[in-house]
C-alpha cells in the first residue's frame, strides 16, 4: 500500500512535469509559426485565390482573431484532445497523423530494437576484452558508422546494396500485393495480426535497410557509452568482490557488471528516442516510407500551423513518456534509485 | 548468545602449526600506462601462514599490502605475478584461470576494506551472500537456507527479513558483517581481511574485531589481518609482519615486536599513535612520506626518513634476516650499526 | 566567550517521508584559544554542528552567536568579518583542495578575497611565510595539489585557513584519512598552532586518544544529543555516562598486554 | 621544520604520443590547415559554371572530377572546408555558451529558478532541431546563418543538462564548502572554483561534437536548409549531388567522405582527450 | 492494393505527398493528377482545346455574363445514381461556399440556373470568358452523396478519403498507397485502361529510376534530366520527354527597386546562358523561350528569341545608370533544378560585375510577399504553368494590376488592363486571342521576365507495360485515364 502510494506520487509528480514541458513546447512552437512569415488564410484558400477569398477563408478559420485568442483557443482544443485542423489536408491534424505515425513508430521502434540488440553486446565484450582484437575492430567500426551523415549511407547503401545487387528492396514499405488490412497503420504489425508471415517478412525486408541506417549514429553512442561505463564498473571494488567468490566472467558481466553499467545507456537512449524521430525524416525521404517525418516536413513548407504543431506535440509526447519509462527502468534497476525517489527506507 | 573464548596467555608457547600457504619471493609488477614498462610494487615477499594462524599485515598506506592480499589470490587482472605461492601444496601462480575461480571462495576468500563499495549495489544481502554457493551450482533455497545462517552467526538480527534488504539500507557495521558473510559462506581455510574495520567508527570497529576473533577460532580459520592500526594488531593477532614500500621488514610474534620493535620504521609507528593510557607529551612523528613506488630511494628504502641512518643504509638493501624469534630488515641488526 | 551555540536543532529534509532530526538542542561554548573536542560515533551529528557553526547549513531552531555577530542571520560586513575569523579543515584531504588551484591561489585566496593584502607579491610574500611555518616548502608554491601527499595537502589546508588568522579553526576528522606516522605530524602542528596563534580549536573525531592529545575541553555526542561534555580529565578518568564509557572501552592500544585485557575486561562485561 | 622537498614524481606521468594519436593529431590540423589556408590557393573558377563542362569523372585537371555546375569537385571541397568547419565551431562555441550560462545560473540559482530553467531544458530537449532549423529557415530565409543560429539554440539543452549535474556533484565536493567557508563571492565560487572542475567531461563531448555538427549541417542542406549556391559547404555540396549516386558517383562520395573523415577525426581527438582525462578508457 | 492481378495494375512513382483527394484542392498537383480519372468535368482539353466532356453542348451568351449547358444524359456516378444538371449547381455552390482550393477559379460565379437534368445555366457577376476554360478543373460531385456525408465542413473530411465521382476510375483501397479501381459503368468506356492504378510516393528522381528499372513500378513523372538520360539507354525502359505549359522564367519586381528601370531588366535578359542552362542543367529536354507565356499555349505571338549578348548587357546597364548592380534572387530550395539554374544565372551575372544574392523563400512565404508590391521578390525564378492551356487564365492572373496576390511582378500598366478587361468580354475566340498576343507583345518589350526556356518534364515506362505515355494541359504530365495497357 506504501510502496503503491509512493509509486503513484512519483508517477502523477512525473506526469505533471511532462506536461508542463509539453505546454511550454506547445507554446513556444505556436508563437515559433506564428511568427514565421506566410500567410494560412493564402495557403487555404489557394495560390490563385482572390483577397476577397483569402479573408473569407481568414474569417471560417477564424485566423482573423489576435494571435493570443487564437493561442488560447489552441490551447482550449488541445485540452480537449484536438489538435486542430490542417490547411492542407483540411482534415483533423490528429486524423492526419494516425496515417502517419505507425510507419514512423515502427520505424524507430525497429532501429531502436536494432541499436539496442548490436551495441550492447558489443559494448559487452568490448569492454571486457578492453584492447583485444575485437575491442579495437568495433571502436573503429563505431567512429567510422558514427562518422557519417545518414541521409548519406542511406543514399548510398541503398544504391549500391538496394539498387545494384538487389538484396534489399530500393524503397517503399510493401511490395505490390503485399498490403494487410489495416489495423495499426504499421505494415509488419498489420501482417503479424492477418497472420500473413509472407507479408510480415515482406515489410520487415522493406524496414531492414532503413532502420539499420537510422540505428548506426545511435549504436555508435551506445556502444561507446556503454563500454565507458562498463570499464568503470569493472574497475570497481564489488566486481572484484565477485570475482574473489569464483564468478566465471560470464556471471560477473551479466548478473554484475552490467547492470550497474545501463544507467548512463538507458538515460542515453530516452534522449536518442526524440531524436531519431527527428532523424527519421531523412532516412523517409530517400526510402520513399510515408512518415511523420515526410508529414512534418511538408507542414513546414506549406506554414500549415496546426499540423506542425500537432507533429512536435506528438514527438514531444514520445520524448516526454521514453523518459518517463527510462525513469522508471531506472527506478527498477536501481534500489538506491527507488529509495531516493520514492522515498520508502526499504521496509 | 556470544560465545567468550579465553585468551591464550601470552606466555605460553607459541604452538607449532601446519603451514596453511607459503610465499616465497613475490613480486608484483603493475603495467604502467600504454608503454608496456611496469613498476614493481610488491618486491620479494616471503612469508608463511599455519593453518588456523592470525597474521597482520601493517604498513602505511601505498606499502603495498593490498597487491599482496590481492596476489594470493590473483585478483588484479592486470598484474604480472611471480614467485611462489604455495597452498595446501599446490602453486596457485600455476593453476589454470578455471582452477583458480574454484578456489576462490571456498579454499580463500577475501574481506575488502570499504563495505560499500565491495558490495553490488543493485543486488540483495541474501543473493550477495548466497552467490558463493550458486556458483558452484548450489540450489536455490539450500544457498538461502546457508547464507541465513552464516548472516545469523554473524550476528544480523532479523536476518531473514533483512535477506531481501539492499546494501544501502543498512550501516556500515552492518555491511561489514555481511561481506564476512559472503566471505564465510563457501566455508574457506584462508580468510584474506583487506583492512576490514579502516572505514568504521571505533565502536564497530570494535564489534567486528570480535566477530572474525570468535569466527577464526569456532572455526580454525587461517586469517591474514591487513591494517595500518597497530592498535588492532595489538588486540587481535598473533603475529605482525610490517611492510615498507613493497617489502617485509619485521616480522615477529605479537607480543615481541610490540615489547621490544626492532626496525626503527617498526619503533616509530609504536611510537606515533596517541594513546589514551599514557601521560600526554608530543606525539612522535616520522618525518616525511613513504615513497611512491617509482621513486624509491636506493639503499633500504626507509634511510631517508630514519633517524638512525648511516652511511651503508643508502647504498645496501637490508635483507629479512632471523633476529631471535623474529625476522628484521635493518643493517642496525647487523652489528655494525651506530 | 567567542562563539556560543545555544540550543540548536537541525534536520534533514527526506521527502516524502518527515524530516529527520539530526541535531536535539545542542549547546556549546567556544572560548578564545581553547581546544575543545566533538566526538562522538559515525552519525551522532559532529559534522552537522560543524556545518552550522560555519553558517554552511542553517539550524532551525537556536542561536549561533560569534562575537556579537547572530550567525544564523549574519549578512554584509558582519558575515565578511565571520567569514575571515572562523575558518575550516575538512577530512578529505583529496577533495578538500581545489585541484585546479596551484598552492599559492589556494593559501592566497582568503587573503585575495579579504583585501588583507592588496599587492600580488604581498600575497606571494605571506603564502611563503605561512608555508614555511606549517612545514611545507615554499618553493612547492606554483604547483598543483595532485602531486602531494595527504599529509602535506593537510597542511596546504591549514595553513589556506590559517592564513588569513582567524580566531576560531574547525577540524572535522582532519586526521582520519591519514596514516598514523603522518596523522601525528598534522595533529603536532595544530598543536603547535594553536598555541602561537591562540587558536580557538574545534576537533572533531571519533578516535578519542586524538581528541585526548589535542583538546583540553570535551563534548561527547550521541544521536544528536550532547551526552556529556567537560574536561578532559573529567571525561577520560571518570566518565559518567555508559556512552561515553563504551567509546573510551572501544579505543584500540597499540600494546598486547594492555590491549587484551582491556577486550577481555570489556566482553566478560558485554557477555554478562 | 621544513619537510624535505617532494620526492613525488607527478602523479600521471606524461606519456608520450602514441602513433595512431599522432595520426588523428595530424589529420586534424590537416583539416584546421585546409580550412585556413585552402582558400588562399584555390583558383577563382570555383564559383563560376562551366555548365558544359558540367559532372565531368575524375581526371588529371579535375581531380575529383566535375559538379553539376561543372566546377572543380577538389577544389570545392577545399574551399568549402573553411565555411564547414567555421560554422561547426561557430555553432559548437555559441552552444557551449549558452549551455553553460543556463548551467551555472541554474546550480548557482535558487530551486526555483533551477527547476524552471530545467523544466525550459526539457522543453529543449523535447523541441525537435529540424523543425526548429525549418522555422528559421521560413522566417529568415534558409541560409546557413539560420541553419547555425537553428543549431545554436537547440545544441544547448544536452549541454545545460550534463553540465548543471555535474555542477551540482562538483558542488558538494568538500572544497567548494572550503570556499564558501573562506567567504568567497557566489560568482567566484563559480567561475572559479566549481565551472573549471566541471567541464572535463564537456570538453570530450565539444570535441565530438565538431564533428557531429559537420553531419547535422550536412543533414540541413538536404531538407534545404543550409548553406545557399554558390557557397561550397559540403552539406550542402553533398545535398545538391544526392540525385548522382550512380550517374555521377564522385559528386557524391567525395563531400560525404570529406564530411566523414572530419567527423571521425573530430569523434577521435574527443576519443583521446578522453582517454587522457581517464586513462582506464583505453582500448590497446 | 487491390484485388486485380498485377499484369492489369500499373503502378505510377510519384513524387510529391498526396495532401487529400478532396476535388476542392485539384489546385495541387498530386491531387489533381489522381482525381482526374476519378470525377469528370463539364469541359476539358483536347491538348490545346476545349472540348466538351460531360457536357456535349456550351455557349457563353452575348455580353459573357453566362453560360449554357448541355449535359450527357448518360452519366452514372459511381454508386449507380445519375448525373444532372443539379449535381452541377451543387458542385459550384459548394466551391463558393467554400473559397478555397480551386475556388479561386471560378471568382465571380454568381448561381446556377437548373432548366432540367440535362439543361442548365450558370451566371455570372461580370462578364468572364475565362470562366469556361476553367470548368475544365472543376470536378462535379455526387450531390445526393456528399450531402448525406456532409459533416460539419460541407464534406470536406468525407471526401479526403472517398470518392463521389463519375470518372473511369473509383478509389480502392487507400492503407499503403493511394490505389485507383477501374469503374465499369463508365459512360465514355474504352478497351485498355488498367484495371487498376497504384500511385506510390516515390519523392527523389533517381530512387523512381531505379525502382523502375526494378520492375517494382511501371510508370513515373518528372525525372531529372540526368536520370532520363541513363535510362534512355536500358531497352526494357521508354522515356518520354513530356511537353507541356512548365516554362522556366525569372520574374522581376517592375514596380520597386533597380528592376523597375526596364532597361535593366532588358540588360538582365541578356546574361542567362540560355542554350547552356538548356543543355546543362534541362539535358536539352526543352526549348528556349520565346515571350512571357509557354510556347505549348495557343494565342502567342511571334515573338524573337531573346539572344545572350554580354557587351550589349553592359551597354544598356551603363546608359540605365546601373553599371554595378547588387541584386537578389529567391528560388524554391525544394526544386533542385531551378537551384542549378539559379546558380547558372548567380555565374553568369558575375561576369558582367552583378552580384546576385540567391534566397531560397518557402512558397508560403513567396505567396505571401507577393501582397505588396514592395515586398515582391525583385527577381523570382519559377518553373511556370498553366493550370489549363488557356493564355487568358496566365495574362489576367498575372499582369493586371487589380490582381493583387497573383500578379507576380507588381506589373500595372493601364493599356494592359484594357486590353484584358475587354477580352475578358470578348466571347469571340479569335478576337479575344488577339487582344491576348498584343498584351504578350507589350510584356515583352517591357522585358517583365527573363523567360528561360520551355522545359520537357522526361517521364519514363517500361517497355511492355503500358502502351504509349501522352501528356495531359490539366494534369500533368500525364492523366492516369489517358493509360492504355500495352498488353489488356
Ligand atoms: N592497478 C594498479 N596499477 C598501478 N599501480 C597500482 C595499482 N593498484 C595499486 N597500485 C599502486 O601500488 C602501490 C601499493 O598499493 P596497495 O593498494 O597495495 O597499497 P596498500 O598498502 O594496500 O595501501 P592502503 O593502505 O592505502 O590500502 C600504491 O602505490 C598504488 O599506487
Ligand atoms: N545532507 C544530508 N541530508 C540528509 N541527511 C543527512 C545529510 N547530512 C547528514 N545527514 C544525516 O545526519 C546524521 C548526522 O550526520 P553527520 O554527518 O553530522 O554525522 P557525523 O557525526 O559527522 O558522522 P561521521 O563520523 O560519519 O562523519 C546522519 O544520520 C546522516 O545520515
Ligand atoms: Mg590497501
Ligand atoms: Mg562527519
Amino acid at each position: 500500500m506504501l510502496a503503491f502510494r509512493a509509486y503513484s506520487w512519483f508517477l502523477s509528480r512525473r506526469l505533471g512535469l511532462a506536461l508542463l514541458t509539453l505546454w511550454g513546447l506547445a507554446s513556444l512552437v505556436f508563437l515559433m509559426i506564428k511568427l514565421m512569415p506566410g500567410d494560412e488564410a493564402q495557403m487555404a484558400a489557394g495560390a490563385d485565390a482572390s483577397a476577397a477569398q483569402i479573408e473569407a477563408v481568414r474569417e471560417r478559420l477564424g485566423l482573423d482573431a489576435p494571435v493570443i485568442m487564437q493561442y488560447f483557443s489552441f490551447l482550449g482544443r488541445l485540452l480537449r484532445g484536438d489538435l486542430g485542423t490542417s490547411i492542407v489536408t483540411l482534415q483533423p491534424v490528429l486524423a492526419d497523423l494516425e496515417k502517419v505515425l505507425p510507419s514512423t513508430l515502427e520505424l524507430v521502434f525497429i532501429a531502436m530494437l536494432l541499436n539496442l540488440a548490436v551495441a550492447i553486446p558489443a559494448g559487452i565484450v568490448a569492454a571486457y576484452r578492453q584492447g583485444g582484437v575485437f575491442d579495437a575492430t568495433s571502436r573503429v567500426t563505431a567512429v567510422m558508422l558514427g562518422g557519417m551523415p545518414a541521409f548519406w549511407l542511406a543514399l548510398v547503401l541503398q544504391y549500391v546494396l538496394g539498387s545494384v545487387w538487389r538484396v534489399v528492396p530500393i524503397s517503399g514499405q510493401q511490395s505490390y500485393g503485399m498490403a494487410s488490412p489495416i489495423v495499426t497503420g504499421a505494415p509488419t504489425l498489420d501482417a503479424l495480426m492477418a497472420l500473413n508471415v509472407g507479408a510480415f517478412f515482406d515489410a520487415l525486408h522493406h524496414i531492414i535497410l532503413p532502420a539499420a541506417v537510422l540505428a548506426a549514429l545511435f549504436a555508435t553512442q551506445i556502444f561507446r557509452t556503454l563500454r565507458a561505463s562498463l570499464l568503470g564498473v569493472l574497475r570497481s571494488d564489488f566486481i572484484m568482490a565477485v570475482r574473489a567468490k569464483g564468478a566465471t566472467a560470464r556471471h560477473m558481466l551479466v548478473r554484475h557488471a552490467l547492470p550497474n553499467s545501463l544507467n548512463p545507456v538507458l538515460t542515453l537512449s530516452g534522449t536518442q528516442a526524440g531524436a531519431m524521430i527527428g532523424s527519421a525524416v531523412l532516412v523517409e525521404t530517400v526510402f520513399a516510407r510515408q512518415g511523420i517525418g515526410a508529414y512534418m516536413f511538408n507542414a513546414v513548407a506549406q506554414k500549415d500551423a496546426f499540423a506542425v504543431l500537432g507533429s512536435v506535440m506528438f514527438i514531444g509526447t514520445v520524448v516526454c513518456l521514453v523518459n518517463l519509462i527510462v525513469d522508471i527502468l531506472q527506478l527498477l534497476v536501481d534500489p538506491r534509485i527507488r529509495a531516493a525517489q520514492l522515498g520508502s527506507q526499504g521496509q | 548468545m556470544k560465545t567468550v573464548h579465553p585468551l591464550p596467555d601470552e606466555a605460553s608457547v607459541v604452538p607449532v602449526r601446519q603451514p596453511l600457504i607459503t610465499v616465497e619471493k613475490l613480486t608484483v609488477d603493475m603495467p604502467l600506462g600504454r608503454s608496456g614498462s611496469s613498476v614493481r610494487i610488491v618486491d620479494g615477499v616471503d612469508f608463511t601462514i599455519g593453518v588456523g594462524e592470525r597474521v597482520a599485515l601493517v604498513g602505511e598506506s601505498g606499502s603495498g599490502k593490498s597487491l599482496t592480499a590481492r596476489a594470493l589470490m590473483r585478483l588484479d587482472r592486470l598484474a604480472k605475478l611471480s614467485g611462489r605461492v604455495d597452498f595446501d601444496g599446490t602453486d596457485l601462480l600455476k593453476l589454470s584461470d578455471r582452477d583458480m575461480g574454484k578456489l576462490r571462495g571456498s579454499s580463500i576468500a577475501m574481506v575488502f576494506q570499504d563495505p560499500m563499495s565491495f558490495l553490488d549495489p543493485l543486488m540483495t544481502i541474501g543473493d550477495q551472500v548466497a552467490e558463493t554457493l550458486r556458483i558452484r551450482g548450489i540450489g536455490k533455497a539450500e544457498a538461502r537456507k546457508r547464507a541465513l545462517a552464516v548472516l545469523d552467526e554473524l550476528g544480523v538480527d532479523r536476518a531473514a527479513e533483512r535477506l531481501d534488504a539492499y546494501p544501502h539500507e543498512f550501516s556500515g557495521g552492518m555491511r561489514q558483517r555481511v561481506v564476512l558473510a559472503m566471505a564465510l559462506v563457501g566455508e574457506p581455510r584462508l580468510l584474506i581481511a583487506d583492512e576490514p574495520t579502516t572505514a568504521l567508527d571505533v565502536r564497530v570497529q570494535d564489534q567486528v574485531l570480535d566477530l572474525l576473533d570468535d569466527v577464526s577460532t569456532r572455526r580454525g580459520l587461517a586469517v591474514l589481518f591487513i591494517t595500518h592500526d597497530l592498535g588492532v594488531v595489538a588486540g587481535f593477532a598473533e603475529r605482525v609482519m610490517v611492510m615498507y614500500s613493497g617489502r617485509i621488514v619485521e616480522d615477529g610474534e605479537v607480543a615481541s615486536v610490540f615489547a621490544k620493535p626492532s626496525h626503527p620504521y617498526t619503533q616509530g609507528l609504536i611510537k606515533a599513535v596517541p594513546r589514551i593510557d599514557q601521560d600526554l607529551n608530543t606525539l612522535y612523528a616520522i618525518p616525511g612520506a613513504p615513497p611512491p613506488p617509482l621513486a624509491r630511494p636506493s639503499g633500504c628504502p626507509f634511510h631517508p626518513r630514519c633517524d638512525q641512518r648511516f652511511d651503508r643504509c643508502g647504498v645496501d638493501l637490508p635483507a629479512l634476516q632471523p633476529v631471535g624469534m623474529s625476522r628484521v630488515a635493518c643493517h642496525l641488526l647487523d652489528g655494525k650499526g651506530a | 566567550m567567542l562563539m556560543s551555540i545555544d540550543s540548536i536543532s537541525k534536520s534533514y529534509n527526506a521527502f516524502p517521508n518527515p524530516p529527520a532530526k539530526v541535531l536535539h538542542d545542542v549547546t556549546l561554548n567556544v572560548d578564545t584559544g581553547e581546544a575543545i573536542g566533538l566526538v562522538g560515533e559515525s552519525g551522532s551529528g559532529k559534522s552537522t554542528i560543524a556545518k552550522c557553526m560555519l553558517a554552511l547549513i542553517k539550524p532551525e531552531e537556536g542561536r549561533i552567536t560569534y562575537d556579537g555577530i547572530d550567525v544564523i542571520h549574519a549578512k554584509g560586513d558582519d558575515l565578511r568579518r565571520f567569514r575571515r575569523e572562523v575558518q575550516m579543515v575538512f577530512q578529505d584531504p583529496y577533495g578538500s583542495l581545489n585541484p585546479r588551484m596551484t598552492v599559492e591561489e589556494l593559501i592566497g585566496e582568503g587573503l585575495l578575497i579579504h583585501k588583507l593584502e592588496p599587492t600580488a607579491a604581498a600575497r606571494r610574500a605571506r603564502v611563503a611565510e605561512m608555508m614555511e611555518m606549517v612545514g611545507l616548502n615554499p618553493n612547492d608554491m606554483d604547483r598543483y595539489t595532485r602531486s602531494f601527499s595527504g599529509g602535506q595537502r593537510q597542511r596546504i589546508a591549514i595553513a589556506r585557513a590559517l592564513v588569513i588568522r582567524p580566531r576560531i579553526l574547525v577540524c572535522d576528522e582532519p586526521v582520519a584519512a591519514l596514516d598514523v606516522s603522518v596523522q601525528a605530524q598534522v595533529i603536532n602542528l595544530l598543536q603547535d598552532m594553536q598555541k602561537k596563534l591562540n587558536l580557538a580549536i574545534v576537533f572533531v573525531a571519533h578516535d578519542l586518544a586524538v581528541v585526548r592529545h589535542l583538546c583540553e575541553k570535551i563534548v561527547v555526542l550521541h544521536k544528536g544529543k550532547v551526552v556529556e561534555q567537560g574536561s578532559r580529565d573529567e571525561i577520560f578518568g571518570a566518565p559518567k555516562m555508559p556512552y561515553t564509557q563504551s567509546l573510551l572501552a572501544a579505543v584500540p592500544v597499540p600494546d598486547p598486554v594492555v590491549g587484551r585485557a582491556r577486550r577481555a575486561a570489556r566482553r566478560l562485561e558485554t557477555a554478562n | 621544520m621544513t619537510a624535505p622537498a617532494i620526492a613525488q614524481p607527478a602523479a600521471r606521468r606524461k606519456e608520450g604520443f602514441s602513433a595512431f594519436e599522432m595520426f588523428v593529431f595530424a589529420l586534424v590540423v590537416a583539416l584546421l590547415a585546409i580550412a585556413v589556408f585552402g582558400p588562399f590557393f584555390a583558383p577563382d573558377s570555383i564559383y563560376s559554371s562551366d555548365i558544359a563542362n558540367s559532372l565531368m569523372p575524375p581526371s588529371a585537371a579535375n581531380w575529383f572530377g566535375t559538379d553539376d555546375q561543372g566546377r572543380d569537385v577538389f577544389w570545392r571541397l577545399i574551399v568549402g572546408a573553411q565555411t564547414t568547419l567555421l560554422s561547426a565551431f561557430l555553432v559548437v562555441t555559441l552552444y557551449s555558451l549558452i549551455g553553460v550560462t543556463i548551467a551555472t545560473v541554474a546550480a548557482a540559482g535558487p530551486r526555483w529558478l533551477d527547476e524552471g530553467l530545467m523544466r525550459i531544458t526539457d522543453i529543449g530537449l523535447a523541441l525537435p532541431g529540424m523543425i526548429v532549423a525549418l522555422g528559421f529557415a521560413a522566417a529568415m530565409g534558409a541560409s546557413l546563418r539560420s541553419a547555425v543560429i537553428a543549431m545554436a539554440i537547440t545544441g544547448w539543452p544536452i549541454t545545460a543538462r550534463m553540465l548543471r549535474g555535474i555542477m551540482r556533484q562538483t558542488m558538494e565536493q568538500p572544497f567548494v564548502a572550503g570556499a564558501q567557508v573562506l567567504g568567497v563571492s557566489k560568482w567566484r565560487l563559480m567561475t572559479k572554483h566549481v565551472l573549471p572542475n566541471s567541464l572535463d567531461v564537456l570538453i570530450v563531448k565539444w570535441a565530438g561534437d565538431i564533428g557531429t555538427t559537420v553531419l547535422v549541417l550536412a543533414s540541413l542542406s538536404f531538407i534545404g536548409v543550409g548553406a545557399q549556391p554558390p557557397s561550397a559547404e559540403w552539406g550542402a555540396t553533398i545535398a545538391s549531388a544526392r540525385g548522382y549516386v550512380s550517374t555521377a558517383w564522385w559528386t557524391v562520395v567525395a563531400p560525404g567522405a570529406a564530411v566523414a573523415i572530419t567527423s571521425i577525426a573530430f569523434g577521435l581527438l574527443g576519443d583521446i582527450i578522453q582517454v587522457r582525462r581517464d586513462p582506464s578508457l583505453r582500448g590497446n | 492494393a487491390s484485388a486485380a492481378d498485377r499484369e492489369h495494375t500499373i503502378i505510377v512513382g510519384l513524387g510529391g505527398q498526396i495532401n487529400t483527394l478532396d476535388p476542392l484542392r485539384a489546385d495541387y498537383n498530386q491531387t489533381n493528377t489522381i482525381i482526374s480519372a476519378v470525377y469528370d468535368t463539364l469541359v476539358t482539353y483536347d491538348d490545346t482545346k476545349l472540348v466538351g466532356s460531360l457536357a456535349t453542348e456550351y455557349a457563353y451568351s452575348d455580353d459573357a455574363k453566362s453560360i449554357t449547358f448541355t449535359l450527357r444524359p448518360d452519366v452514372k456516378f459511381h454508386d449507380g445514381t445519375a448525373l444532372t444538371a443539379k449535381d452541377v449547381a451543387y458542385t459550384l455552390d459548394r466551391l463558393k461556399r467554400l473559397g478555397a482550393g480551386v475556388a479561386s477559379l471560378i471568382d465571380g460565379y454568381d448561381s446556377t440556373t437548373v432548366t432540367d437534368d440535362t439543361h442548365l445555366t450558370i451566371n455570372l457577376s461580370k462578364p468572364n470568358t475565362l470562366f469556361l476554360p476553367s470548368l475544365s478543373k472543376i470536378y462535379i460531385l455526387n450531390s445526393a452523396l456528399v450531402e448525406t456525408n456532409k459533416g460539419g465542413d460541407d464534406g470536406q473530411g468525407w471526401l479526403q478519403a472517398h470518392d463521389a465521382g463519375s470518372g473511369p476510375y473509383v478509389l480502392g483501397d487507400q492503407s499503403q498507397a493511394v490505389v485507383i479501381d477501374l469503374f465499369p459503368g463508365y459512360w465514355a468506356a474504352e478497351a485498355g485502361r488498367p484495371e487498376s492504378i497504384v500511385f506510390r510516393r516515390i519523392d527523389e528522381s533517381s530512387t523512381r529510376r531505379d525502382e523502375l528499372r526494378a520492375g517494382n513500378i511501371d510508370v513515373a513523372f518528372g525525372f531529372a534530366d540526368r536520370d532520363a538520360a541513363a535510362m534512355a539507354t536500358d531497352p526494357a525502359l521508354k522515356v518520354v520527354p513530356i511537353n507541356t505549359s512548365y516554362q522556366t522564367e525569372v520574374v522581376f519586381n517592375t514596380k520597386v527597386g533597380p528592376t523597375a528601370d526596364p532597361k535593366v531588366r532588358k540588360a538582365l535578359r541578356m546574361v542567362y546562358d540560355y542554350a547552356g542552362g538548356l543543355r546543362g542543367v534541362r539535358g536539352g529536354n526543352g526549348k528556349v523561350a520565346n515571350g512571357p507565356l509557354p510556347a505549348r499555349l495557343d494565342c502567342r505571338p511571334e515573338l524573337p528569341e531573346v539572344k545572350r549578348d554580354l557587351e550589349a548587357a553592359k551597354a544598356m546597364l551603363a546608359e540605365a545608370g546601373a553599371s554595378s548592380l547588387k541584386l537578389k534572387m529567391n528560388f524554391q530550395p525544394v526544386f533542385e533544378l531551378q537551384k542549378q539554374e539559379a546558380t547558372l544565372f548567380q555565374s553568369n551575372l558575375r561576369e558582367i560585375g552583378i552580384d546576385l544574392e540567391l534566397e531560397p523563400i518557402a512558397y508560403p512565404n513567396y505567396l505571401a510577399s507577393l501582397k505588396d508590391p514592395n515586398s515582391i521578390p525583385q527577381m523570382m525564378l519559377l518553373e511556370d504553368f498553366a493550370q489549363f492551356p488557356d493564355a487568358g487564365i496566365m495574362l489576367v492572373k498575372g499582369y493586371k494590376s487589380d490582381a493583387i496576390g497573383t500578379n507576380r511582378t507588381g506589373y500595372a500598366n493601364p493599356e494592359v488592363d484594357k486590353l484584358l478587361d475587354t477580352a475578358l468580354a470578348t466571347a469571340d475566340d479569335a478576337k479575344r486571342c488577339d487582344l491576348y498576343k498584343q498584351v504578350q507583345t507589350i510584356l515583352d518589350n517591357d522585358s517583365v521576365m527573363v523567360d528561360m526556356y520551355g522545359v520537357y518534364k522526361p517521364a519514363a515506362y517500361r517497355v511492355g507495360t503500358l502502351a504509349d505515355l501522352k501528356a495531359s494541359m490539366l494534369a500533368t504530365p500525364a492523366e492516369p485515364a489517358d493509360f492504355r495497357l500495352a498488353k489488356p
